[in-house]
């Protein structure tokens, strides 16, 4: 027996040298480096050029203090598909490119126009991009320009971004959901067209480059929101504002909490005198029925919360006051949502709400005939939006302080 | 070792936890959009197999599906098919393992290469061989109670990150009811429900025809409920569309999952479940194979466990070269060469037999 | 005359210069061998024993004290006197009348005093052992907040006793095998007749009596003879052993049978499942959520203490997707200068671990402080500064072995710290696969261990009386 | 009779793949037959091959006892007196 032991002890052994070496997947931490952000331009001799913003794990710990230097490093290539481009990293990257923590892909306008799905595959196939990385159309600026923003306290640029764009849909809502996954979806289901999210940068890129450009009280670049990028098929054809994706998020029921600024008695938006009305749960459900051949939409918008700011005075201790508010907001809101929807229908002519969508869901034989020109039928139709708001508390004040008269 | 019965909880779950364990993966094949419905409409036409195999049983005094081979079809012939049989169990177990492996060389490891983790893999099974039915039975409700937290967490996960949009099955029978009956008949009466017929196998010990009855009555009843509440969840969130891109539509699903950037990336824990799922498929389908081996060359079951385990593990690697193949075999050529004929025909013929052999003399 | 004394020896004993001849062959110049002359009723006699199995005055209270009793009775033959003083004067004490000489050395091993008379072929064994033992004190490895604080000790007695007195049941039985030819160490089986299955009292009996080893010091050495035969090497230990009266008896109720090793403060509880490992007595005493809230605990340290170090290792360096990005970016910033991958990094402190904690059983108690003092702060945090291992590695290090010791069990701590290193190798070789594996071995081995035919670990399937493994 | 179990279930497994590549790739039997053996890039299959006969032929001829008997290690508890060496 004790020759078996031997024999075991050997075993161990070896298995032990064996763990020394590592074996085949083994990627030690510090032999890799983790891509964080991705931009997407057309190259110049190739067909794509490809920025990859990598970071450098010990500039983005505060507390551990590293030497000031920047917490990332952008290296550019150039490939006949974004796969290529990633392979050839290691031309200029000496450690093994982890994919698996990518948190924004930038598309360029230019590319954007010629048509995304060509180049999309790799990443939806790969295994390591993650379904729920932020897909973004870069307006106004070359796509790479984004990853060159620094930020205070180790932030890196695409992180930035990912956060700023997650919490400014759940305080205002003005981007849509642009998540890699909505791109597969929005592309397969019938009636529904692709929107991504538009981001621009305010300030001067160039001055932004080192990290002296955050000494600044006021930072050279910052990376601003830009509203919603609207695709027919999977080809950009055009942006829409904030407030007008905003309204577009509304219909479809992706804002569940936002804040409408009511204009004053004098009918032109700055006139004195506005109402704050912040909301913080709103639904609202579609309903489409074919009348001949003009298709009819009617919206019901239904929301609650309260009300923020009165720059005139309305009793708010009477149940008149609240009614007038409620009233206020739901004509504004009407009146918004059809400015938006003639916008839409005139400039885009495709339909962004969704109504083919909930068409196709709920009444799929009557669909299907009017499925190839559902477009066209769209920019015919017309819209009926009614909306129900209900505003329970005045916070802390029941009206604007002003002086009635003499005395308490 | 006196062949005592398994208490009849314990062949609850082992059915249940074999019958779930590889259909999880793949999910009903969806050929058909509504493939929820192709799970609940094929467990009808599974009681007709559970009565067949019922009362093969209670004609032959509950012994197993290899002493009645050959009691109807005679010595050599029945040989003959307890031999078939056997290749057929090590067939499919080789093919449970390639999909294994297909899955950990897609979600987990890349570079490592094939054939050493099968043969580790292999190498356990044989081991669990060897512990016997009952252990094996102790451990299936074991994993029983892994995969139902992992699918109730995924479930409760999927809601919380807000990414299960009820909406997303509504086309409702879009193409009508017919091809949801005839993907019910073709594929998934075979894949899930009709593999039951390993259990036949190890009718002594497994609580004869009544018993049979019964609990696989209840195996399927909950299989049933569990698929398609599977098949619901991925619908549910990937979409009828998007679950056909997809190939372990489960997975996917389990990548949405994101909860405030902390709670993400729950989908390698979806892989190792499914390796539990499989080590007790191919542990039974191994079984099995074994006593049929040792019932033809009269050797004790428990010797051939290593060896035809790693036969098994050799052909998980030689039977198919890529997945489209792997895909295209499993789901058309094996359903009408092999699940038909070996779940079907040669039953009903066995049982016709031996009614017709035993009607005139005395049932021995 | 020396000569046929020896041949003659076991038979007839008459004269007393044969029978101190005898002794001294058969003990040889043993010092604690003591012959004493003494009167048997009229007649001279000698009184043998091993004064290290017994206490002085015992013997001048009773014995002696007897025998001079016997002195002022009339005049009888000898047969009436050895009958009247086996009777009544030594009735209270358990005696034996024996014919030769070696049945007579034996029993006076085991700690009888043998009384010869001149001439008389007959002796009278008084059992006369008093050993003197360590006093019930409180357990020192399985010590609880809320409960009794008596411990068992060495001897056998003493710790019948124990479990005697808290069961003032007249179902209560004890057995006693004889284990060990060179030592003929007394071993008691205790357990409440009716309450266990029969067929696993046979086979702990069978075990017993065809036990073949030659020396029996403490419990630990027939633990795997108790195993079921013929099995392979078991990964886990299917015997659990306890040090607390209290733990035995809360056993015994539920069907246990209790083993009692004399000279082993340890009692061995037979037939024990999985679930037993994590029992500790205090569970029952305190309110029934806290009890099974500590029990979930135990359980999830178990589970905690086997699976940390490896996942650590799998997700560092083969599975990056499977964290969260800040606490990659974390670790990637604390791994940046350390030489060494992973695995070897983890195998490197665990080690160290064990020394560390093997040191601290080994070194007397007082200067055990300093150990922990030494490993804590000198090599954890000088590793640390000297870039040799990452902050992240102590904490998972330390994490896993505080949980290792939560098991109440020492024994069953120990052998989970084995498998610890093993799923460390293999998560180290093929990552979360390795580590899954390792896992699906742990649990296949779990559900097919049987101990005495009771299920290792079964969630629902009852005892089963037939299997005899 | 081990080895020729498993030769027998190697060969009848071998057959039905076959078998089942003929239909899925409709292609002559023979041809099938020469992609389906362990050629190029299964070659690992080969080694598993030969290691799943050489399992068979080590418990077909008992090696284990053989072995155990060849060096069997004087087992602690031997000894003593020479009372009957029953192994416990």
């Amino acid at each position: 027996m004790n020759s078996l032991r031997s024999l075991y002890i050997l075993m161990l052994c070896l298995s032990l040298m064996f763990m020394g070496t590592g074996c085949w997947d083994q990627v030690e931490l510090n032999r890799a480096s983790l891509i964080t952000g991705m931009a997407l331009e057309p190259g110049q001799n190739m067909k794509y050029r490809v920025t990859f913003e990598t970071v450098n794990a010990l500039e983005t710990d505060p507390n551990k203090g590293g030497k000031g230097g920047t917490p990332t490093a952008l290296y550019t290539k150039e490939g006949n598909s974004i796969a290529e481009a990633t392979s050839r990293l290691n031309e200029s990257l000496e450690r093994m490119p982890l994919l698996a923590h990518i948190r924004v892909i930038i598309i360029d306008e230019k590319l954007a126009r010629e048509g995304i799905n060509q180049f999309m595959d790799v990443l939806q196939r790969n295994r390591y991009v993650r379904e729920d990385v932020l897909v973004l159309v870069a307006k106004g600026y070359p796509a790479s320009d984004f990853l060159k923003t620094v930020y205070a306290r180790g932030q890196y640029a695409s992180y930035k971004i990912q956060t700023q764009v997650e919490t400014y849909r759940q305080v205002f809502g003005g981007i849509p959901r642009s998540h890699l996954y909505d791109i597969a979806q929005a592309l397969l289901t019938e009636g529904r067209v692709l929107m991504l999210g538009a981001i621009t940068i305010s300030g001067d890129v160039e001055k932004s480059e080192s990290l002296d450009a955050i000494k600044t009280v006021y930072p050279a670049a910052v990376v601003r929101t830009a509203g919603a990028a609207v695709f027919r098929g999977d080809k950009l054809i055009g942006y829409l504002s904030n407030e007008q994706t905003r309204m577009v998020m509304l219909a479809s029921d992706y804002v569940s909490n936002t804040l409408f600024s009511l204009p004053g008695p004098g009918g032109k938006p700055t006139s004195p005198g506005a109402i704050g009305v912040q909301f913080y749960h709103m639904h609202s459900h579609m309903h489409v029925s074919m009348d001949g051949d003009k298709p009819i939409f009617k919206l019901h918008v239904e929301g609650d919360g309260k009300i923020t700011s009165i720059d005139r005075n309305i009793k708010l201790t009477k149940i008149q006051g609240f009614n007038t508010v409620e009233q206020l907001t739901s004509d504004y809101v009407n009146e918004k949502m059809q400015e938006t929807f003639t916008y839409v229908q005139k400039e885009f002519g495709v339909d962004v709400f969704g109504f083919g969508e909930h068409y196709y869901r709920y009444h799929f034989r009557k669909y299907k005939p009017l499925a190839k020109e559902w477009n066209t039928l769209f920019s015919r139709a017309d819209l009926d939006v009614k909306s129900d708001f209900t505003l329970r508390r005045p916070d802390l004040k029941t009206q604007k302080i002003e002086k009635e008269g003499i005395g308490p | 070792m006196t062949l005592s019965k398994v208490n009849t909880v314990d062949t609850f779950t082992l059915q249940l936890v074999f019958l779930l364990s590889t259909s999880i993966i793949f999910g009903t094949p969806s050929v058909v959009p509504d493939s929820w419905l192709v799970g609940i409409v094929a467990f009808f036409p599974a009681c007709l197999l559970i009565v067949i195999y019922s009362t093969m049983l209670a004609l032959q005094e509950d012994r197993g599906l290899y002493p009645m081979l050959e009691k109807a079809w005679g010595k050599v012939i029945g040989k003959g098919f307890v031999l078939i049989y056997s290749t057929y169990f090590l067939y499919i177990a080789a093919r449970n393992i390639r999909d294994m492996i297909e899955l950990i060389m897609s979600t987990l490891l890349r570079m490592t290469p094939v054939p050493l983790l099968t043969t580790m893999f292999v190498l356990l099974i044989a081991y669990t061989v060897l512990g016997g039915l009952h252990a094996i039975a102790r451990f299936a409700s074991l994993i029983l109670w892994l995969i139902l937290f992992m699918l109730l967490t995924l479930a409760i996960l999927l809601m919380f990150s807000s990414s299960i949009i009820l909406e997303q099955m509504l086309p409702f029978l879009s193409k009508g009811m017919w091809p949801v009956v005839k993907s019910a008949f073709s594929f998934s009466i075979w894949f899930p429900y009709g593999e039951i017929i390993v259990f036949l196998v190890f009718q002594p010990q497994l609580g004869g025809a009544k018993g049979f009855r019964k609990i696989t009555l209840y195996a399927f009843l909950s299989t049933c409920i569990i698929l398609s509440l599977t098949d619901l969840i991925q619908i549910w969130t990937l979409g009828l569309e998007d679950k056909k891109y997809s190939v372990f539509a489960l997975l996917d699903a389990a990548r949405l999952i994101n909860i405030a950037n902390i709670i993400t990336r729950m989908d390698a824990i979806i892989a190792l479940i499914i390796i539990f799922g499989t080590l007790l498929k191919c542990t039974v389908f191994l079984l099995a194979c074994t006593e049929g081996v040792a019932r033809v060359f009269n050797r004790e079951a428990k010797d051939f466990a290593f060896p035809l385990a790693v036969v098994a593990g050799a052909f998980s690697i030689l039977v198919t070269r890529n997945s489209a193949e792997h895909v295209t075999e499993g789901l058309k050529y094996v359903i009408y060469t092999l699940h038909i004929p070996l779940q079907l025909l040669v039953p009903l013929l066995t049982l016709l037999l031996i009614r017709i052999r035993y009607r005139k003399g005395a049932t021995t | 005359m020396n000569t046929d004394n020896l041949t003659t020896a076991g038979e007839e004993l008459s004269s007393l210069e044969k029978v101190k001849q005898g002794l001294k062959d058969i003990f040889g110049q043993t010092t604690d061998l003591a012959v004493v002359s003494v009167h048997v009723g009229q007649y001279e006699g000698l009184l043998c024993y091993l004064t290290t199995m017994t206490s002085t005055d015992f013997i001048t209270g009773k014995i002696v004290k007897e025998l001079s009793l016997s002195e002022d009775k009339e005049q009888l033959s000898k047969e009436e006197t050895f009958r009247e003083l086996e009777d009544c004067h030594f009735s209270g004490l358990k005696h034996e009348t024996l014919q030769n000489m070696e049945d007579s050395s034996n029993k006076m091993v085991l700690g009888y005093a043998a009384i010869f008379v001149d001439g008389l072929p007959l002796v009278l064994a008084v059992d006369v052992r008093s050993l003197s033992s360590r006093s019930v004190e409180e357990p020192t490895s399985q010590n609880v907040v809320r409960g009794p604080k008596e411990g068992f000790t060495e001897s056998a007695d003493t710790n019948m006793s124990l479990i005697r007195r808290r069961f003032n049941n007249v179902k209560l039985r004890f057995e006693k095998f004889e284990l060990g030819y060179m030592t003929h160490t007394a071993v008691y089986i205790a357990y409440l007749d009716g309450e266990v299955e029969e067929h696993i009292l046979e086979q702990v009996r069978e075990r017993l009596n065809s036990a073949y080893i030659d020396s029996l010091f403490d419990s630990g050495r027939i633990e795997d003879l108790l195993h079921s035969k013929g099995k392979s090497m078991q990964l886990f230990p299917t015997i659990c052993n306890s040090e607390r009266p209290d733990a035995v008896c809360s056993y015994m109720i539920n069907k246990r049978i209790a083993v009692i090793v004399d000279g082993s403060p340890f009692v061995l509880i037979v037939p024990s499942i999985f679930t037993d490992f994590f029992k500790s007595p205090e569970d029952e005493y305190q309110w029934f959520v806290i009890g099974s809230f500590a029990r979930y605990l135990r359980y999830f340290a178990f589970i905690l203490s086997l699976i940390v170090p490896g996942l650590y290792i799998a997700v560092t360096s083969y599975h990056q997707e499977l964290i969260p990005s800040i606490l990659l970016t974390s670790i990637a910033a604390q791994r940046e200068g350390i030489p060494f991958p992973a695995g070897i990094e983890i195998l490197l402190m665990e080690i160290t671990f064990e020394i560390l904690r093997e040191a601290g059983t080994r070194m007397p108690r007082i200067v055990g402080q300093t150990i922990s003092i030494v490993g804590a702060l000198v090599l954890g945090e000088a590793a640390v500064q000297a870039g040799i291992v990452s902050n992240i590695n102590v904490i998972v290090v330390s994490l896993t072995a505080i949980s290792g010791f939560v098991a109440p069990i020492y024994t069953f701590g120990a052998k989970v710290r084995f498998f610890r290193f093993g799923m460390i190798i293999l998560s180290s070789l093929i990552g979360l696969y390795g580590l899954v594996l390792g896992c699906c071995l742990l649990m296949v081995q779990l559900t097919r261990i049987e101990s005495f035919g009771v299920p290792y670990l079964s969630l629902f399937s009852k005892w089963d009386k037939r299997r005899v493994t | 009779m081990i080895i020729l179990g498993i030769l027998v279930m190697m060969v009848l497994g071998i057959l039905l793949m076959a078998m089942l590549d003929v239909l899925v790739f409709q292609q002559p039997f023979f041809t099938v037959l020469v992609q389906l053996l362990p050629v190029y890039p299964d070659t690992s299959t080969i080694y598993m091959i030969i290691g799943a006969f050489v399992i068979a032929a080590w418990v077909n001829f008992k090696m284990t006892d053989r072995l155990k008997k060849k060096y069997g290690s004087k087992s602690k508890n031997q000894g003593g007196e020479k009372r009957d060496t029953k192994q416990s």
